[in-house]
């Protein structure tokens, strides 16, 4: 067994189980009950998923955690050789496409000149969603047909574009925090729902790593795991409690309530079952995206937690 | 014929009596009020610093789009409030410690390259290919390699930071090391200097202004890599540097508090302009007047 | 007499001290010299290594400002470097590294808007002709050797046919003959179109040669001690000229030797 | 006795006729075959490089892990693949018209601020000040404002890549101006020459080693900038450049295409450097024979 | 005779031609130039401007290569330049910037580890007393006059009381006295320390007085025209002077009006 085991998390909210992992040192209590009481356990934090995906490649971190994209992305790119695969999700939530033009109520009202701000344009998650839905509208051969509208800027940059106005950005396809903040605007209203594309909630976070690590460390792996169970049971069973050491967490600058509000948001779960990851990898085996095709969800995932209801 | 114009006038020989030296006493010219202020370098940079500060708050007031554009006066309350509270001071620190191994790296490796450079004639190749090719090259393509030899962590940061701060600094130095009058060369090597010490005490004093303009321009791009990078590597430990609190605070639309981070930035800017460099320069190429 | 001073000289130098200030040091080069320079005058200065005479000379060509004292060209101040006061510098990199040997004398000729591009150019070839440069025309200045950068200075100096032409020790890097056939050139110049010249030299004889009105200076810092007539041009006699060649080198070797002696105590 | 020494030998004297300078025939001094070739800087870089790629395609074999650092063939037969399929060299091309427009304006930008700081000394304090404090900011900083006053797309990279070109070639040729040797800058003033006519055939070209190190220094930094900005900002899916097909190809994990994108960056560095850069100093500064 | 032929001499140059080659002429300074100097001579090189003495002293510097011929010393060829052959350089800025006028002399004596750091400021002070500049030993260069930059070299050059001397043109920035007071210094230090040295100039009585052996050089490419014996020391007539100087100039002079006949038919 490894005697340092790293894991990363990010900002924002569908991160919390980390969040609480890190700060009640769950992972620790885990390893200490599994007889490993000596493993450092090592968290970082990264900007984005690409840089979690360099470290974990690169032998450094243990545990990524990201979106659904990237990490089936990496289980296709990975299944000759390291062998990535889901370790269990994090949280489902919805990602809005909203806008802040009064005409354009669904995906049909945009025009040419109606720019979407997105991050990752093109290969983010939003991305797909925007794909999945065209598909849906127009049939599947015409599934990039928005594509051309999709303009490449980080959340926050497009949320304040959108707001201010400035250069023509009317609408931003985003996540958590920043849909909800866009949403306390005057004026911006949803136009696409992820829940609505996916007929459902879907696994929006999730945690990832290489079978070598787990084959080679399989008390330390349960033990993360473990972990990460016993954040989420608490977040359901705390949500107050949760929110306040979210936001002692990232510097006390939000209300707890405003973070409350959304872990009680009936339509954001945190769970470690897998909800709809299996039609979302499909469809991006569909349009040429992966290579690989899975055929059940449990292909993505470390057979640890191929007991829960997954989809 | 030749002599007309000094024929027609002959003028008489004059004999003066040459005082003492010591009997001259101070001749100094004197200044008006204003003249004797604006010759205060500080006091005109000062005025320039102001004006800016108005210029930004004017213009922030009138865009009213604090989401974008933060007035100056809200940046500075919320610098006040990131030293107060939010460890503002601890970040700088942070990010400033990383910055200086990373500079010192960057300028060591520098010289060590440099002096292979003048030293020998595959040397120069080396430097120009390598300056060439890595030089253009952003941080980000870097990130796997620092990755897998030093791991997350300073390592990595240290890694992109002398990345940023090599390739100028060898650059300016090279190019001035080549321009170094061909009379001075041949006086380093007729005191039998031959290679460190030749470079050394001829070459870098002999190129000093060229290097310290590469010293100024790597300083700066370090700064600008440390903040990009510090967004993509993150934070392994502790509570991160100057460009993580940027990066947080932007992602909680915190705007001022991300220009307070910058306007620290900025702030640290200044002070190692004025304060170190233009000394370095006082007591360096003024003095020897190589440098008006 | 008495015309001349209501009209005025051409140059008026009046009690001019000039010093300069360095980060630790403040040095007096000259302390209140006055003379003045007739039109037509050949000026000599003359004064021992590090008394001035550059400094000086830099002052009237206005690049340097007297912190007391006057310097009037034409009865108006000098204010700024101009192209009606070329200057020949003392040093060897007065030439403009990236012009030819041909471009460097043509450029002056050109950027003061005295001549069109190719009279320039052919103008310029004239005068290095004179100064035995035409090989080297179309070279580099680095390619050339000490005396052969100064040469080129004095025929781009030459070129020009200023008002005044100011010469800082022009002729220092030139071996005997070629010396004399500088000088020669420059009376033939004189001769031609009766510029003024200030000129700075060393050597005795040159100066009794050259100059119609020789100004001693004393050593460091610069006070005048005489202003003193040349031979006439015509005069050939051995002996006039090595009774002012004595004359000159007692008033400066007076002064050395109280030099020497102060130095030897130090 | 102080001339015993050449009393005890009288030498005879010599007489010798010369010969007409015509008639020496020309006097080379004959070069080995291992020295001709050695001679050619070309050849000696191309060395060089080849010594790179081995040792490329030999630590990436060791290595054995492609998704972080494919190997050098892997690299070039991506390469091809991109040029043939994917429109690389379309997506280059986007890329450096950009980064020219950025380039030129960053340039025209410096020579505006240095002309104003060597003629006015209020102009030297702006310049310091203003270099100063913006040059340390990273691109991400000036996006709001981009944003606002540039709008998406080309303009807003125009403007970081001035950000990233002006302050280094400022710098640069700055110190540069202020080196140029007193009597030079008298020459010119003798003239008659000032403002604009005094920096351009005077300062500009006794300045020009280091106004080219930093011209070099600024492109580098462009196309650093360009790359990162093109990850940031809004490039409408589609046609992007070079920054942009890496960053797609990264996150889809594509990694020899990403180093495919990277090594075209080396490429066109190698080109810039050994074609336009060098030449440029053969017909100035080498000529000029200002830097050996 | 025999003896000196078989031993060898001091520095033999033998064939020497030197090359410039830029990058677009290749300018030969010298073609085929044979002297030797033995030790504790004051030799001579004597030539009009540009005809490649400084291209010489360079070569035997060892700052330049020969494309043809050889250059021995002590019967070693020159491969490289070395504080045994100190050099005053004809150009102003040979003085490190950076360092003080006192610096500037000691750092040669302490880098060639002959003296520590206390004794070469010791004996930098007292060569810089020699060449009058005590009160300026803690400037720096650029404070300095172009005659008092030269001087400061003359005295790091004879501090080093290296076993060749090699002096490019070191007194021609000087007024007549300090120049003299220069030649005094140096026929001093020889007389202490017997050295041998290399001396160019371009005035006659200089090389005569100065010099224990004169070489003629052509002018430019420059080729040995003749090697002549100076006078003795003790020598004092000035008959026997003029008339040496008379024949130098002849000879020079003869070349001299060829080459100027030369340049005004092209
Ligand atoms: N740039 C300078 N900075 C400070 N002091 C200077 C500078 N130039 C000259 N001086 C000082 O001014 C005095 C006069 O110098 P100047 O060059 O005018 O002498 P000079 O008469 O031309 O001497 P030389 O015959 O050696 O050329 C000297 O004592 C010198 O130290
Ligand atoms: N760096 C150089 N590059 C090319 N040619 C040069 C260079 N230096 C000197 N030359 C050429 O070599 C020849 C001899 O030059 P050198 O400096 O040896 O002459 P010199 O005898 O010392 O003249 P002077 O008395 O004027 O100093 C000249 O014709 C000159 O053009
Ligand atoms: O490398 N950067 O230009 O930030
Ligand atoms: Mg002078
Ligand atoms: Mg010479």
């Amino acid at each position: 067994e490894t005697s340092e085991v790293t894991l990363a998390r990010q900002f924002g909210i569908g991160y919390l189980p980390l969040t609480v992992m890190n700060n009640n040192q769950l992972v620790e209590k885990q390893l200490k009950a599994a007889g490993l009481a000596d493993t450092k356990v090592t968290w970082s934090r990264f900007g984005s998923g690409s840089a979690a995906n360099d470290a974990l490649l690169s032998g450094q971190l243990n545990f990524a955690a990201g979106g659904t994209g990237p990490a089936i992305i990496l289980w296709d790119k990975t299944r000759t050789n390291v062998k990535v695969h889901g370790v269990a999700a994090l949280s489902s939530m919805p990602n809005l496409l909203v806008s802040i033009a009064p005409e354009i109520k669904t995906i049909k009202d945009f025009t040419e000149k109606d720019k979407i701000a997105m991050a990752g344009a093109g290969s983010s998650v939003q991305t797909v969603y925007l794909q999945m839905a065209a598909a849906k509208e127009w049939g599947k051969e015409n599934y990039k047909k928005l594509n051309s509208l999709m303009v490449n800027l980080p959340h926050p940059e497009g949320l304040n574009a959108m707001l201010s106005g400035s250069a023509g950005i009317r609408s931003t396809f985003t996540t958590p925090p920043f849909q909800y903040m866009a949403l306390d605007k005057e004026g911006v209203h949803v136009v696409l729902n992820s829940y609505d594309i996916m007929g459902g909630a879907n696994t929006f976070l999730m945690v990832w790593g290489t079978d070598k690590f787990r084959t080679e460390n399989p008390k330390t792996f349960k033990a993360v795991l473990d972990a990460l169970k016993e954040a989420t049971d608490w977040i359901n069973a705390n949500p107050r409690e949760a929110a306040e050491l979210y936001v002692k967490d990232t510097g006390g600058k939000e209300a707890v309530e405003f973070i409350e509000k959304m872990i009680r948001d009936p339509e954001i779960h945190y769970t470690l079952a897998p909800e709809r990851v299996l039609p979302y990898a499909q469809f991006m085996n569909d349009v040429g995206t992966l290579k690989n095709r899975p055929e059940a969800w449990t292909d993505l995932f470390f057979p640890e937690i191929h007991d829960l209801k997954g989809s | 014929m030749p002599d007309s114009i000094e024929m027609r006038r002959p003028r008489p020989e004059v004999h003066y009596e040459p005082i003492a030296s010591e009997s001259f006493g101070i001749v100094e010219k004197p200044l008006s009020a204003w003249e004797r202020v604006s010759n205060i370098g500080g006091i005109r940079k000062l005025f320039i610093l102001v004006v800016l500060a108005v210029i930004w708050q004017v213009y922030a007031n009138n865009l009213n789009n604090p989401l974008i554009f933060p007035t100056f006066v809200d940046t500075v309350r919320a610098l006040f409030e990131g030293i107060a509270s939010g460890g503002l001071l601890l970040k700088a620190w942070t990010s400033i410690r990383v910055l200086l191994v990373g500079y010192a790296v960057g300028i060591a490796l520098a010289a060590l390259l440099t002096v292979l450079a003048i030293t020998t004639r595959i040397g120069t190749d080396i430097l120009e290919t390598l300056t060439a090719m890595f030089n253009p090259l952003p941080a980000i393509a870097l990130l796997p390699l620092a990755l897998i030899w030093f791991g997350l962590g300073e390592g990595s940061l240290v890694f992109v930071l002398v990345h940023s701060v090599l390739w100028a600094v060898a650059l300016n130095t090279h190019s001035g090391f080549l321009s170094v009058s061909p009379t001075l060369r041949m006086v380093g090597r007729n005191y039998g200097l031959g290679g460190f010490r030749y470079v050394w005490r001829i070459l870098i004093p002999a190129a000093f202004a060229s290097i310290l303009s590469g010293l100024k321009i790597g300083w700066a791009f370090a700064w600008r890599t440390l903040i990009a990078a510090e967004l993509v590597f993150g934070v392994s430990s502790g509570s991160g540097g100057l460009g993580w609190f940027i990066y947080q605070n932007k992602n909680m639309l915190e705007i001022p508090s991300v220009f307070a981070g910058l306007f620290m930035v900025i702030l640290i800017g200044l002070f190692v302009e004025n304060v170190i460099f233009n000394s370095l320069e006082k007591c360096t190429i003024r003095r020897w007047g190589m440098q008006s | 007499m008495n015309q001349h001073d209501v009209q005025g000289s051409l140059l008026e130098v009046q009690g001019v001290t000039l010093q300069y200030k360095t980060v630790e040091h403040l040095i007096t080069a000259t302390y209140k010299v006055s003379f003045s320079v007739e039109s037509g005058d050949r000026f000599v200065l003359l004064g021992p290594s590090g008394c001035g005479k550059s400094s000086l000379l830099k002052a009237v060509g206005g690049y340097l400002t007297p912190i007391e004292g006057t310097i009037r060209l034409q009865g108006r101040e000098v204010q700024r470097p101009g192209p009606d006061r070329m200057m020949v510098f003392q040093e060897f990199d007065q030439l403009l590294p990236w012009k030819t040997i041909a471009e460097n004398v043509a450029f002056p000729l050109h950027a003061s808007g005295k001549l069109n591009k190719r009279e320039a150019r052919e103008k310029a070839l004239e005068y290095i002709a004179k100064v035995n440069l035409t090989k080297f025309a179309d070279s580099h200045p680095h390619m050339l050797s000490g005396g052969m950068k100064q040469r080129v200075a004095i025929a781009r100096g030459m070129a020009m046919e200023p008002a005044i032409l100011l010469m800082d020790e022009p002729f220092a890097a030139l071996d005997a003959l070629t010396r004399r056939k500088m000088q020669d050139e420059l009376l033939q110049l004189w001769d031609d179109t009766k510029f003024t010249v200030l000129f700075v030299t060393h050597s005795i004889p040159e100066a009794i040669r050259i100059g119609s009105r020789i100004l001693l200076l004393t050593p460091h810092p610069g006070q005048v001690k005489a202003e003193l007539n040349s031979l006439a041009r015509d005069e050939h006699d051995p002996a006039l000229h090595q009774a002012l060649e004595d004359k000159i080198n007692h008033m400066l070797f007076a002064d050395k030797v109280e030099d020497e002696r102060e130095v030897h105590h130090a």
